[in-house]
């Protein structure tokens, strides 16, 4: 029990609170949204590779669905381009049952390097595959023709939904971690010939979490397609969406409930308040100073900056050597 | 009968670790399992526990073929172990660590937390309930791997040297420990390295030389077997390393 | 004749995998420290390369050398500075170090550098062999007889000498190694430096035919890794094996699939080998 | 804090001016490019380049006279207004260009937005100004769906892929005409947006003249390896190589071409890798006789655009190359614009740049003139074909802006 139900409904609370504050900049509110649409992702992904400890190097996989699914759904079927959530979510689904119970034999490095590689795969996949734009991507509408359209010239509705999405998530989140199931992640992740010796069906509960983590990651890419109204591979499937998820959970603190949004609350500001004042001179300063300070955290914060959360920092002790 | 093997056989390539080992156990009995380092001890316990499934031979658990289930069957099933280096998990505390065994038999959080308070009890970890697991030394992280696969609520515990690398006054707590786990009809199988162990907890032992079962008795009478003396006690006199993994 | 013009370049362009991870495999297999930064040590190695010819004029007889030796002591830093603080900890701080890492050392090279593609003159070494209608080019040809000769001696250095032993020793048990007195921090130290002086290596040698910009290192990190991963970690010689037969099938695929689906044999193969074979080509089980 | 930053000002010294200047407010333009990342060359040379019309523009050059605001200081209509650039990065990402979009917008408050080089991010950030009513100019960017979205804040001056497609079709014609075989044509494309599209557009244009694409050849763009490829073209014996791909791919073609022997009789580079000032540099002495496509050539030493390609050479040690030119271009209309709307109103820059009829004469490029269609597309867009001739590009063909002879077919290396 590691976060009280009241505690995770303060943090949302509080995220809800700033928002009118943000309203006098559309700037400030944009990173808003992309603070939170970032931590959905990240959340998702600590599901499987926090709690559970499969680090996962390839979600884009997930999240290209979802964006996919989305701008399918508009470019093919004339549908709002949200319509296509519960599509890619459902692809979700079939994909973690396809891909990932194989993968599941798979430990350590192993696993991560298979995930990489089948996200590659999917991006190279798509990228041949004329019929959803293949190289070229898919756009959004590119005006609204119905307020399902979902576009806005204002950010704030955007975080408005994407925090609803996140709340549900961490709601879930949290009610995993004390349940059954939270614990039986967390065994596996440290040890899965212990878990296992304990009766914990471990292929059984990966693949639960897979599946929560997947659809998550799903809907945030179709959230994603909603807002940028524009998918290609890259930024679907590029293996640069997957590190962003990653980074941001190990940063805050993979495997504790705050930890990812902990990340994305520091990271997207970071990224874009450097991009801003550094970017223009066009040197990579900006990416200088980013790598700079994830270094420098990694190096003295190795656990996350979660960890720095006030109870929970109490229950962390140095571990025996 | 609770528990018969039958012709087990494990291969690794063309390595035979078990060849041929038999073991039949009755409901409540504390039997001992000894061999030197390689013989094949730990691989025949681990087809016991289902995480080895053996090239040949049949298993069955009151009367129910358990040959090819698997760890966590096993464990569904009343049939849970320990390991000789506890792995415990990490950022939970001894509580929770002992939760995840119990949720086996609990779904629900309340029942299970319960069922973990009255193992810690038990195993008289409850002092250190809240404390972080991993902050255990290795007294406490063997006796919190007990505790945790107690709280599967087993009808058979496997211990794999569960006394190995204690002081002596731990080491009385921890016999201690397992008699009272006897005492309340769990049935035991024991792998120990320490003579005096045995003969203190147990009342039949069989020994384990080149994958087979050589010898089957008291623990005084089979020190008394020359095979068995040559076999193991010699070897070990002969100084194999201990560390050394079989 | 395409065919064996195909196979030959497959196992040249293999060959160069094969260098390129070759420092990956040392510091990944020995440390079990994914460096996300492998790609941009190349790359610092080939503008060393690059920066020793133009400014220094000298050739690669010199500046091979220089770049392992300067690529040494950066590997060596990487290690003190950075990496000897997160080893232990869990693999999420490893990854995020070496990824702040990759960031840093390739936008820091865009400072310095530039984001211009810069490149040597291409006869540098020699021109092309026409060997019975197969042609090569020297320095892939360089190249690609280097790669062996590294491997090869990474593998002996390794196996048989005493060094290699107390560095094997290092990276199965920390603890043991130091209580038969291996000094562990000097031996993991020394492992990062050979990793990183042979990612020199690499990169002075890809320098003489590819070109050279901060990215450069993209074209080639996710196979090396897809090569260490094939390979078995930390085996050498499954690294060259599979860095040559991923530059086969690519070779192949390439021609008879198109050149866009090359990459998608490749990753197709490895997912399902790993599926069947989750340890690797080469690695124990 | 607001996350905001001065602009690059390209400001001379102030004293030189009239002191009666009163400093009228200066009127902020918003550019996006990558300036890192694997364009990164692209956007650095863009933003060198647009620094350069920005001192035209805001210092008098009268020997650039007949260019737009060359001659005066600042924007005359507009008090002597000084234009000032804020520079974004967009990191070669299309949610970051979008962000760059609405912080200029914004925060910075420019008055429009030009950029930005990826054909996929100028249609994300340009939807953010389509939403805020912000004039955006595409100075760059080829991909035929940008002005098929019915924007009516979205212009493009630059020509874009069936103009280029149109062009290789005349120029082989002519070709043919003097003799020489082109009836077989290849053509190999990385497989990202800009290849695939360009590619597309060719196949068209040849389809709608009733010829056919003899082999396509579609690869991943900064590949570490070609030799399968160039292969597969020296066993399909194309008459015609047209090559549509990045830098770093362009390089290794031409380096694979030399290892394995293979001339094709006629290798066109579609602009991009075979336009960055790096190919010659890199490749030269193995692409003689490349041909090229470009909307800009240096030209006689008197002429405007010799003037330019000077002061870009005095800055930066390299020639300009063709898509720096386009996006000077673009950068050029959209400063003219807004000084003939008199004011930095949205609307008003809008009108102006609809209105725009800029003849060809007052441009740096080769395009025949600045004119929008209703889609925002400049319809006298046009590019010269070129050949990489010794160390650098002179243009080949129309014969009237020919400055040298076409030399067929190509001989690579000697």
């Amino acid at each position: 029990m590691r976060a009280s139900l009241r505690r995770v409904l303060i943090a949302i609370a509080i995220l809800l609170a700033i928002a009118p504050v943000l309203t006098q900049d559309a700037f400030y509110q944009r990173i808003a949204a992309l603070v939170v649409l970032a931590a959905i992702s990240a959340s998702a992904w600590n599901v499987i590779g926090g709690y559970a400890g499969q680090v996962s190097f390839g979600h884009s996989v997930y999240f290209g669905i979802g964006g996919y699914a989305a701008l399918l759904a508009f470019t093919k079927l004339g549908l709002p381009p949200i319509a296509g959530a519960p599509l890619g979510i459902l692809a979700s689904f079939v994909l973690s049952a396809i891909v990932g119970l194989p993968s599941f034999r798979l430990r350590g490095h192993y696993f991560s390097m298979a995930t990489i590689a089948i996200a590659a795969l999917a991006g190279l996949l798509v990228t041949n595959w004329g019929y959803a734009g293949g190289a070229i991507g898919l756009m959004g509408p590119a005006t609204p023709r119905s307020p399902a359209d979902l576009l806005f010239r204002s950010p704030l509705p955007y975080y408005a939904i994407f925090l609803v999405v996140l709340a549900i998530l961490l709601v879930l989140t949290w009610w995993m971690e004390r349940s059954r199931m939270g614990f039986y992640l967390r065994a596996i992740g440290s040890g899965e010939r212990a878990a296992a010796s304990l009766g914990v069906p471990i292929r059984r509960y990966k693949l639960y979490a897979l599946f929560i983590s997947g659809a998550f990651t799903a809907l945030a890419g179709s959230l994603y397609a909603v807002m940028i109204g524009f998918i290609d591979p890259d930024s679907g499937f590029g293996i640069l969406v997957s590190v962003n998820m990653v980074v941001m959970a190990a940063l805050g603190g993979a495997g504790t409930l705050f930890g990812p949004l902990v990340g994305a609350i520091i990271l997207v500001p970071l990224e874009e308040t450097t991009n801003a004042l550094l970017g223009g001179g066009g040197t990579g300063a900006a990416y200088v100073a980013y790598g700079v300070i994830i270094m420098l955290i990694a190096r003295f914060s190795p656990g996350g900056l979660a960890q720095f959360l006030p109870r929970i920092a109490a229950r962390k002790s140095p571990r025996a050597a | 009968m609770l528990l018969e093997a039958r012709g087990i056989v494990k291969t690794f390539g063309s390595f035979h670790a078990v060849d041929g080992a038999d073991l039949t156990l009755a409901e409540n009995e504390l039997i001992g399992l000894i061999g030197p380092n390689g013989a094949g001890k730990s691989t025949f316990f681990n087809c016991l526990a289902g995480e080895a499934r053996p090239t040949l031979g049949k298993i069955r658990f009151r009367g129910a073929d358990v040959t090819a289930l698997s760890s966590a069957a096993h464990a569904g099933l009343g049939l849970a172990r320990t390991f000789q280096v506890p792995i415990v998990f990490e950022g939970m505390s001894v509580r929770e660590n002992v939760m995840v065994g119990a949720f086996l038999r609990h779904p629900a959080r309340r029942r299970a937390e319960e069922k973990a308070d009255e193992v810690l009890e038990f195993t008289g970890l409850a002092a250190q309930a809240d404390m972080l697991a991993t902050a255990l030394g290795t007294a406490g992280r063997k006796r919190l791997g007990i505790a945790r696969a107690l709280a599967t609520e087993p009808i058979l515990l496997l211990l794999d040297e569960a006394l190995a690398g204690l002081t002596s006054a731990e080491m009385e707590g921890a016999i201690a420990l397992v008699e009272r786990i006897h005492a309340r009809g769990i049935t035991l199988v024991v792998v120990e390295h320490i003579m005096e162990v045995i003969h203190r907890l147990t009342r039949r032992v069989l020994v384990f030389n080149q994958g087979r079962v050589i010898a089957e008795g008291t623990p005084a009478e089979v020190t008394h077997i020359p095979a068995v003396i040559e076999a193991y006690l010699g070897r070990r006199a002969q100084g194999s390393p201990e560390s050394r993994a079989p | 004749m395409i065919l064996l013009q195909l196979a030959a370049d497959g196992l040249l362009l293999g060959a160069v995998y094969a260098l390129f991870s070759s420092g990956l495999t040392l510091i990944w297999g020995m440390m079990n420290v994914i460096n996300f930064a492998h790609g941009d040590f190349v790359m610092l190695a080939m503008y060393v390369a690059f920066f020793a010819f133009t400014l220094l004029k000298i050739g690669p007889i010199f500046f091979v050398p220089l770049a392992a030796m300067a690529l040494f002591g950066l590997g060596v830093l990487v290690y003190v500075a950075l990496v000897r603080h997160v080893m232990r900890g869990p693999m999420l701080a490893q990854i995020l170090s070496t990824f702040g890492l990759a960031l840093f050392l390739r936008y820091a090279a865009l400072w310095a550098f530039s984001a211009n593609f810069v490149s040597l003159p291409d006869n540098l070494v020699g021109g092309v062999y026409q060997l019975g209608g197969i042609r090569l080019s020297a320095s892939h040809l360089l190249a690609g007889g280097t790669a062996l000769v590294l491997t090869l001696g990474m593998h002996l250095v390794l196996t048989r000498t005493d060094l290699g032993s107390r560095m094997l020793a290092v990276s199965e048990d920390r603890v043991a190694a130091s209580l038969v007195g291996i000094r562990a921090e000097r031996m993991q130290a020394l492992a990062w430096g050979l990793g990183a002086a042979a990612t020199g290596v690499a990169g002075g040698l890809i320098v003489l035919f590819f070109y050279v910009s901060p990215e450069v290192g993209n074209a080639f990190t996710l196979l090396a890794f897809v090569t260490v991963c094939l390979g078995g970690f930390g085996s050498v010689p499954g690294a060259l094996i599979a860095g040559l037969l991923i530059g086969v099938i690519e070779s192949f695929s390439a021609y008879w699939l198109g050149p866009a689906t090359k990459d998608v044999v490749v990753f197709a193969l490895f997912v399902v080998l790993l599926w069947v074979r989750p340890q690797g080509l080469l690695g124990r089980a | 804090m607001s996350i905001t930053r001065r602009g690059i000002l390209a400001v001379p010294a102030l004293a030189a001016l009239p002191a009666m200047a009163e400093a009228a407010a200066p009127v902020r333009i918003g550019c996006i490019e990558p300036l890192t990342g694997n364009a990164g060359s692209a956007g650095q040379s863009i933003k060198q380049g647009i620094t350069l019309v920005l001192d035209i523009i805001n210092t008098p050059h009268p020997d650039l006279a007949p260019l737009p605001l060359a001659a005066t200081s600042g924007l005359p209509r507009l008090g002597g207004a000084k234009v000032e650039v804020i520079w974004a990065d967009n990191q070669g990402s299309p949610a970051v260009g979008q962000s760059d979009a609405l912080r200029l917008i914004t925060q910075d408050h420019v008055v429009a937005l030009c950029g930005a080089y990826q054909s996929s991010i100028t249609l994300t950030a340009s939807a953010v100004a389509e939403r805020y009513g912000i004039p955006f100019v595409a100075g760059e960017s080829v991909a035929a769906n940008l002005t098929q979205r019915g924007y009516k804040w979205f212009f493009r001056t630059t020509p874009y892929g069936p103009d280029f497609g149109k062009l290789y079709l005349d120029f082989l014609a002519y070709v043919a005409a003097t003799g020489l075989a082109v009836g077989k044509i290849a053509i190999v494309h990385e497989n990202t947006d800009y290849g695939t599209s360009v590619a597309g557009s060719i196949t068209e244009a040849a389809k709608a003249r009733g010829r056919t694409i003899a082999q396509t050849i579609s690869y991943n763009a900064n590949g570490t390896d070609v030799s399968p490829q160039v292969l597969a073209l020296k066993n399909g014996k194309p008459d015609v190589v047209i090559f549509v791909s990045y830098t770093s791919d362009s390089i290794l073609y031409m380096k694979t071409f030399h290892t394995l022997g293979y001339r094709p009789p006629i290798v066109i580079g579609d602009d991009s890798g075979f336009s960055d000032p790096a190919f010659p540099k890199a490749v030269g002495n193995l692409a003689q006789g490349a041909l090229n496509r470009s909307a800009f050539v240096p030209g006689k030493p008197d002429s405007i655009t010799y003037k330019i390609n000077a002061l870009f050479k005095q800055e930066t040690g390299r020639d300009l190359d063709d898509t720096t030119a386009r996006a000077m271009q673009g950068f050029f209309v959209l400063c003219d614009a807004i000084n003939r709307a008199g004011a930095t109103a949205p609307d008003a820059i809008r009108a102006a740049l609809a209105a725009t009829d800029l003849p060809a004469s007052r441009l740096m490029t080769g395009y025949k003139g600045v004119k929008f269609d209703s889609s925002g597309q400049n319809t006298l867009a046009y590019s010269l074909v070129i050949q990489l001739q010794g160390a650098a590009y002179v243009p080949v063909w129309p014969l009237a802006e020919a400055t040298a002879k076409l030399a067929l077919p190509f001989k690579g290396w000697t």
